[in-house]
């Protein structure tokens, strides 16, 4: 087996084995597994390294075997793969190092540490997925391995929240491979390709496919948390925080806005869609979305509450940049994906920080934190300052980029919608950094514990300090030729232009 | 209407009233008598029905010996296992009690 | 609601019953011919034995017959593992009638005359290994209910290769003539006949056996096995 | 060659003579050199294709012959593997010091000898003795050790296997009256397309079979039987037992249901396993006792192998084909993950010493590695990818779109939902942290990595389905050299 083929299924196992290492050790030996999961993360993101670099130069990766009568599974690594790919790469290793200090003390780790790698193995074969059948399979497979860490704690509240979580996945996954089994049906197995397989398909297939095309992004919708399905979202908070930073950043909501890319440029092909007039509902759909879930945010009192409802706000415009016809816009929806990832891991390893060390749960005890926590505070005030889409960080590139595909597709009430959000996202963000900083200590803290000479556990100080970083830098750097802004613009440039 | 034939419709009433007495029949000897009724008709139409198609067909008879032997071995283990299940409940039909656990 | 049931039952029997003749009646009218008597009259020859349905038994449906021997055998253990040995000491179970006494003197030997005529005549004309071994438990039937110690009926290692012996060694011979390079239960030439007697002969004595047991075992041990994992 | 698969046979007696620990050296040994046999024989048809074997050295119709085809070999493999799981495991998890448990090994081995003879045979008559084989065997089985509730599922299942057998000999009877021949082969060469008596006799075959498959309304049976039985036996139950009759089923149909059957009857039987599929989810949602769960589960994975008479029937040749490539992988796919299920479950019971749902609060903790299986099979029960049962579902869901048999598509999605909501309230029950017991079994290793292995088994089907579909559709030719010699 040549190189081009083994580097995807080595990004795969890196992790899957990882998980089964992880779960056939016992569960008093801690070193052991903290080794292995660091291991495999660094090994993970070298890989992924590898194969980007190859994937810029123009190597195909690619491997597939026939799994089903006409039905094939196929890992292809394209640019938009790497893209989802580097993004979970970089992210599991710090969030790997995060849940380690986290979860000290704690019970159950080598279950969490299983099904955590068996996510970010999923999620690495969401990206990989060469076509509609293969992203199935890891879309369900992810579905399944996060309910243990949804349900971790074990409390009644968790086991409620968990049964929500499974049965708005499962449903939409139903509702997913009805889509796809219909698809098949109509074109068979369709791999993957950047300027999608319908540009000239026979008009009596229209109706049926405008149907499947429904199916398809109600499915995936779920995932990426659209209204009026995204109730499980909020309830998935009761989680520990390196799973909500994972399943808000990285993993689920991600997976299921992957999706609705996927779908939209690779298998239907945006011209399609668009002179369908498919693009235009799931506009208006995502906007409201938009605005919805930043209006929710506003009445959050519990701080991990607001921040999921900023998710379902933000992965929107992910969507919102898919749906507007043009290459800029579609940069806007790729280039967020990332951007908003790395801005909704910072805030949730914050809320973590403040968790763990203070006890402090809830937006109002949070006054005065930025003296006690000062590198914490101003991670949390750099990515609330992204979100809203200050210049020069990562959410401002993304806000403009958007705005400007959208004046180009000529939608200009995008960016009205736009502008009213980050007005909105200011709204919700700014009382957090104003009490974090201007507020004296009202009361005592919660329940504070210390760590020596940081501000908290070393393993939980770090990361976010990392991210902050990569905030910054992804927003100052954008106009060079690494930053996701360039490689979300060559994997645009491949899409308009076959 | 040659007299195989009418062994084989005799065979047919027998599996009948067997049924018949195999579903309403509460009582787990009676029910096992209604089996083997059933069963005897079924060897009647076994052997009847060849018979009337070309004389005397050993096959069928082996068949139906083979069947009858079958029959013996099922009736036997139902009858150890109705004795003992009397013996311990003091049941004699299956009638509910519960779902079946204990 | 139950009259209900049972008329609907009734009615169901009734209307099955008069699809059956129906079929009956049809599918004697049109049945096909078929080559299957010619030949069977055309291998009876080789077949090691004179009776067609013994060979039919014994040789070209062996098959069916070592499985059938296997389901006595299934039916006899499943009853003695539920038996114990305590029961066969039953005296209740144990009739003292004088006249029963005698007359069990006369008839026992007599029964075991007849049980071997049957064998030996099921080579040639009706008669055969069942019904010699159904003789056979009847008459260990007699002798139980007359009192007579019959300690090898006790479940133990003598019962055990009783039950076994007639079914193992019908498969010793199907396995040997697989491994002579025959096919599966083919007896070698020249040997069936001599084979099926000898096949005959053990069956009667296990069948006889295995009735006689399922008789015997009765219903009593005290013993009681907690359910999986305890009380629920 | 197809003489080995006997040796089943063989053990059978020999371990009747032995005590259970001896009966298990034995039969371990047994297995092994039936697993090595299957496995050879499997690689020997799926070298030179498929042959009829006579038996006794008489071809059929005078002799018995078997059908030894892709098909076949792959059941005897199956078979092979499940109850080479079961066995090791029941030689671990069961009592030595009862003195019944003796009668386990030859029971055992007599129901692997009735399953192998089952798959493998061609005869109608001799199908019905493997049939009864299997039944008694497995009563007995169930009734081991005597329990009043245990007597009470055998008893009803010995009554439902019976009945089931005489209606199928009944339509045997009938077919021979009009035929002439036992072979099956035989009567699909001379049956014409309207016979009235043949409809009636496959009617009665069909349904004695859809009783012994406890296909609903006929299942009432079934729950008491599997949930009551020692696991390793429940999982041999439902893994493979079931099978059998559905299997004879399946064969009778692909070779006559063309001419004897009908669009009502076809439909009639896809109607009835759809309500099973959603009737027997249900009623496993709502078991208060785990193995009750598990039972109930095989009631509605049962109802998806029914499909397979409305998507064969009057169906264009490649959809019929979709159609029997997703039953046979639904069937092996369920035994794997059906056998593994039970076993997981007996360890469970096991270790926290209750039946209960409710008792299980905790266990994750303790024994995550039974825990782990038993999700894993769950998650091929659902039907989830990459397991077999997300396979299975794929080909019917490809089956049913392609026949314009849309119905059974909410069927197929409707029941992995239920399955969901029956596994995930297992899940459920043992995630729950606020128990106060601490006090948990530890079940021996060997236990607890014998239902991971079939679960994982049943998980990397689905993975290599397409060459396991391959061996399936093997061409079947009467070798020359393998047809017996005559004496």
């Amino acid at each position: 087996m040549s190189l081009t083929a083994l580097l995807p299924i080595l990004a795969l196992l890196s992790s899957l084995l990882a998980a089964v290492v992880i779960f056939a050790l016992p569960e008093s030996s801690h070193r052991l597994r903290t080794l292995v999961n660091l291991l495999a993360a660094v090994l993970k993101l070298g890989i992924v390294a590898a194969m980007t670099w190859g994937v810029f130069r123009g190597v195909d990766f690619s491997v597939s075997f026939s799994m089903l009568p006409g039905v094939s599974f196929m890992l292809r690594a394209d640019a938009l793969a790497m893209l989802f790919a580097g993004l979970s790469a970089v992210l599991w290793l710090l969030t790997t190092i995060y849940a380690v200090g986290y979860l000290e003390d704690s019970p159950n780790r080598s279950r969490f540490f299983g099904f955590f790698s068996l996510c970010v193995a999923s999620t690495m074969g969401i990206a990989l997925a060469g076509n509609l059948f293969t992203f199935f399979l890891f879309y369900e497979m992810l579905t399944l391995s996060t309910y243990p860490l949804v349900v971790h704690r074990g409390t009644a509240r968790a086991l409620q929240a968990g049964r929500n979580y499974i049965i708005y996945t499962l449903g939409g996954g139903v509702v997913l491979l009805l889509g796809i089994a219909w698809l098949h049906g109509l074109a068979g197995d369709l791999a993957f390709r950047e300027t999608g397989h319908f540009q000239s398909v026979d008009p009596a297939l229209h109706g049926q496919l405008t149907l499947v095309f429904v199916l398809l992004v109600a499915g995936l919708g779920v995932k990426a948390g659209m209204f009026p399905v995204h109730g499980w979202l909020p309830q998935a908070m009761v989680a520990p925080a390196p799973v909500s930073a994972l399943l808000h950043a990285v993993a689920v909501v991600k997976a299921g806005a992957f999706g609705i890319v996927r779908v939209v440029y690779d298998i239907f092909g945006i011209d399609f869609a668009y002179r369908q007039g498919l693009l235009e509902p799931l506009a208006w759909l995502a906007a409201f979305t938009v605005l919805y879930g930043s209006l929710r945010a506003l009445w959050q009192l519990d701080l991990k509450r607001r921040l999921a409802f900023s998710t379902i706000s933000q992965v929107s415009y992910i969507i919102l940049g898919v749906t507007l016809f043009g290459p800029l816009g579609t940069v806007g929806g790729l280039v967020h994906l990332l951007h908003q990832g790395i801005m909704k891991i910072t805030l949730f390893f914050c809320a973590g920080n403040y968790a763990e060390t203070l006890g402090v749960h809830r937006v109002d005890e949070l006054d005065g934190a930025g003296a006690r926590m000062p590198a914490t505070s101003i991670a949390f005030t750099a990515a609330a300052l992204g979100m809203i889409g200050v210049p020069p960080l990562a959410g401002f590139v993304t806000k403009w980029t958007l705005g400007a595909g959208a004046l180009a597709a000529q939608m200009e009430w995008v960016v009205l919608v736009l502008l009213l959000s980050s007005l909105l996202n200011a709204a919700y963000f700014l009382p957090i950094v104003y009490r974090l900083w201007f507020l004296p200590v009202a009361a005592p803290w919660p329940e504070e514990r210390r760590w020596g000479r940081l501000e908290t556990n070393a393993w939980l100080f770090w990361p976010p300090l990392v991210t902050m970083l990569l905030l910054v830098l992804v927003g100052l750097l954008a106009p060079t030729a690494f930053s996701p802004l360039s490689w979300a613009q060559l994997i645009a440039v491949r899409m308009y232009l076959p | 209407m040659s007299p195989d034939l009418l062994y084989a419709l005799a065979g047919v009433g027998l599996c009948g009233i067997g049924l018949a007495g195999f579903l309403l029949l509460d009582h787990l000897l009676r029910r096992l008598l209604a089996f083997n009724l059933l069963g005897s008709g079924v060897f009647l139409v076994l052997v009847g029905l060849a018979q009337h198609r070309g004389g005397p067909d050993p096959v069928p008879q082996a068949l139906v010996l083979t069947g009858i032997v079958v029959a013996i071995a099922a009736t036997a283990l139902a009858i150890v296992l109705i004795r003992r299940y009397f013996h311990l409940t003091g049941r004699t039909s299956l009638a509910d009690a519960g779902d079946g656990q204990s | 609601m139950r009259r209900l049931l049972v008329l609907v039952s009734l009615a169901a029997c009734t209307a099955l019953t008069i699809a059956l003749a129906l079929a009956v009646l049809v599918a004697a009218e049109s049945a096909v011919v078929s080559e299957l008597p010619q030949q069977l009259a055309a291998s009876l020859g080789r077949s090691g034995v004179e009776h067609p349905t013994t060979a039919v038994l014994l040789n070209f449906r062996s098959y069916d017959t070592l499985l059938e021997i296997g389901v006595l055998v299934i039916a006899g253990m499943s009853g003695i593992s539920l038996a114990s040995t305590r029961s066969l000491e039953d005296p209740a179970l144990r009739s003292s009638d004088v006249l029963l006494y005698a007359l069990q003197r006369w008839f026992v030997p007599l029964m075991l005359l007849l049980a071997a005529y049957l064998l030996w005549a099921g080579s040639h004309r009706p008669g055969g290994a069942f019904q010699a071994g159904a003789v056979l438990a009847a008459t260990g039937v007699l002798m139980r209910l007359g009192g007579l110690p019959m300690a090898f009926i006790r479940p133990g290692v003598l019962l055990r290769l009783g039950l076994v012996l007639g079914f193992a060694v019908f498969l010793l011979v199907a396995i040997a003539s697989a491994l002579a390079g025959e096919a599966f239960l083919a007896y070698p030439p020249g040997m069936a006949g001599g084979l099926i007697l000898a096949i005959e002969t053990v069956l009667t004595l296990s069948i006889g056996m295995i009735l006689l047991a399922l008789f015997v075992a009765a219903p009593v041990s005290a013993e009681h096995e907690p359910e999986e994992g305890g009380g629920s | 060659m197809a003489g080995l698969l006997f040796t089943p046979l063989a053990w059978a007696a020999l371990s009747l003579l032995l005590d259970f620990r001896r009966g298990r050296w034995l039969s371990w040994l047994g297995m092994l050199i039936q697993v090595l046999v299957s496995l050879s024989l499997w690689f020997a048809v799926a070298g030179g294709g498929g042959f009829f074997y006579a038996l006794a050295g008489w071809e059929a119709p005078l002799g018995i012959a078997l059908r030894v085809d892709g098909l076949a070999v792959s059941f005897v493999l199956l078979t092979a593997a499940v109850a080479t799981a079961c066995g090791v495991h029941a030689g671990v998890y069961l009592d030595p010091g009862k003195s019944w448990q003796r009668y386990f090994w030859p029971l055992f081995w007599f129901l692997w000898a009735g399953l192998n003879g089952v798959w493998l045979g061609a005869d109608l008559f001799n199908l019905y003795v493997g049939l009864e084989l299997i039944s008694l065997a497995a009563v007995g089985l169930v009734a081991l050790g005597g329990e009043a509730a245990a007597l009470r599922a055998a008893l009803r299942y010995l009554f439902a296997a019976l009945l089931g057998s005489l209606a199928y000999l009944l339509g045997v009877a009938l077919l021979y009256g009009q035929f002439g021949t036992l072979s099956l082969t035989g009567i699909a060469g001379v049956v014409g397309a309207t016979e009235p008596a043949a409809a009636l006799a496959l009617l009665l075959m069909l349904a004695g079979l859809a009783l012994k498959t406890a296909l609903f309304p006929l299942h009432g049976w079934l729950p008491p039987a599997h949930g009551i039985a020692k696991s390793p036996v429940s999982a041999l139950l439902s893994g493979l037992v079931v099978k059998a009759s559905f299997y004879i089923a399946a064969r009778l149909w692909l070779e006559l249901g063309d001419r004897l059957g009908s669009q009502l009857l076809a439909q009639g039987l896809g109607a009835l396993g759809a309500a099973a599929v959603l009737w027997g989810s249900w009623r496993a949602f709502r078991q208060p006792y785990l193995k009750q769960v598990v039972a109930y589960s095989s009631v509605a994975q049962i109802g998806y192998l029914f499909l397979l008479f409305p998507l064969t029937y009057a169906v264009a040749e490649p959809v019929s084909r979709l159609a029997q490539q997703g039953i046979t992988l639904q069937v092996i796919s369920h035994a794997l993950a059906k056998a593994a299920m039970f076993l997981a479950a007996g360890n469970l019971i096991l270790s926290v010493r209750s039946k209960r749902v409710d008792a299980l609060g905790g266990v994750s903790h303790f024994l995550p590695f039974s825990l782990f299986s038993f999700g894993l099979a769950g998650v091929s029960l659902m039907g989830m990818p990459p397991t077999g049962g997300f396979a299975a579902k794929w080909l019917l869901l490809q089956a049913s779109l392609a026949s314009g048999q849309w119905w059974w598509i909410a069927v197929l999605l409707l029941g992995g939902v239920l399955a969901a909501a029956y596994v995930f309230r297992i899940y459920r029950a043992s995630f729950l942290e606020d128990s106060v017991s601490d006090d948990f079994y530890h079940p021996p290793k060997t236990l607890e990595a014998i239902p991971m292995i079939l679960a994982l088994l049943a998980l990397g089907l689905g993975l290599v389905a397409e060459p396991v579909l391959s061996v399936l559709a093997l061409p079947f030719e009467v070798a020359a050299g393998v047809t017996a010699v005559q004496p």
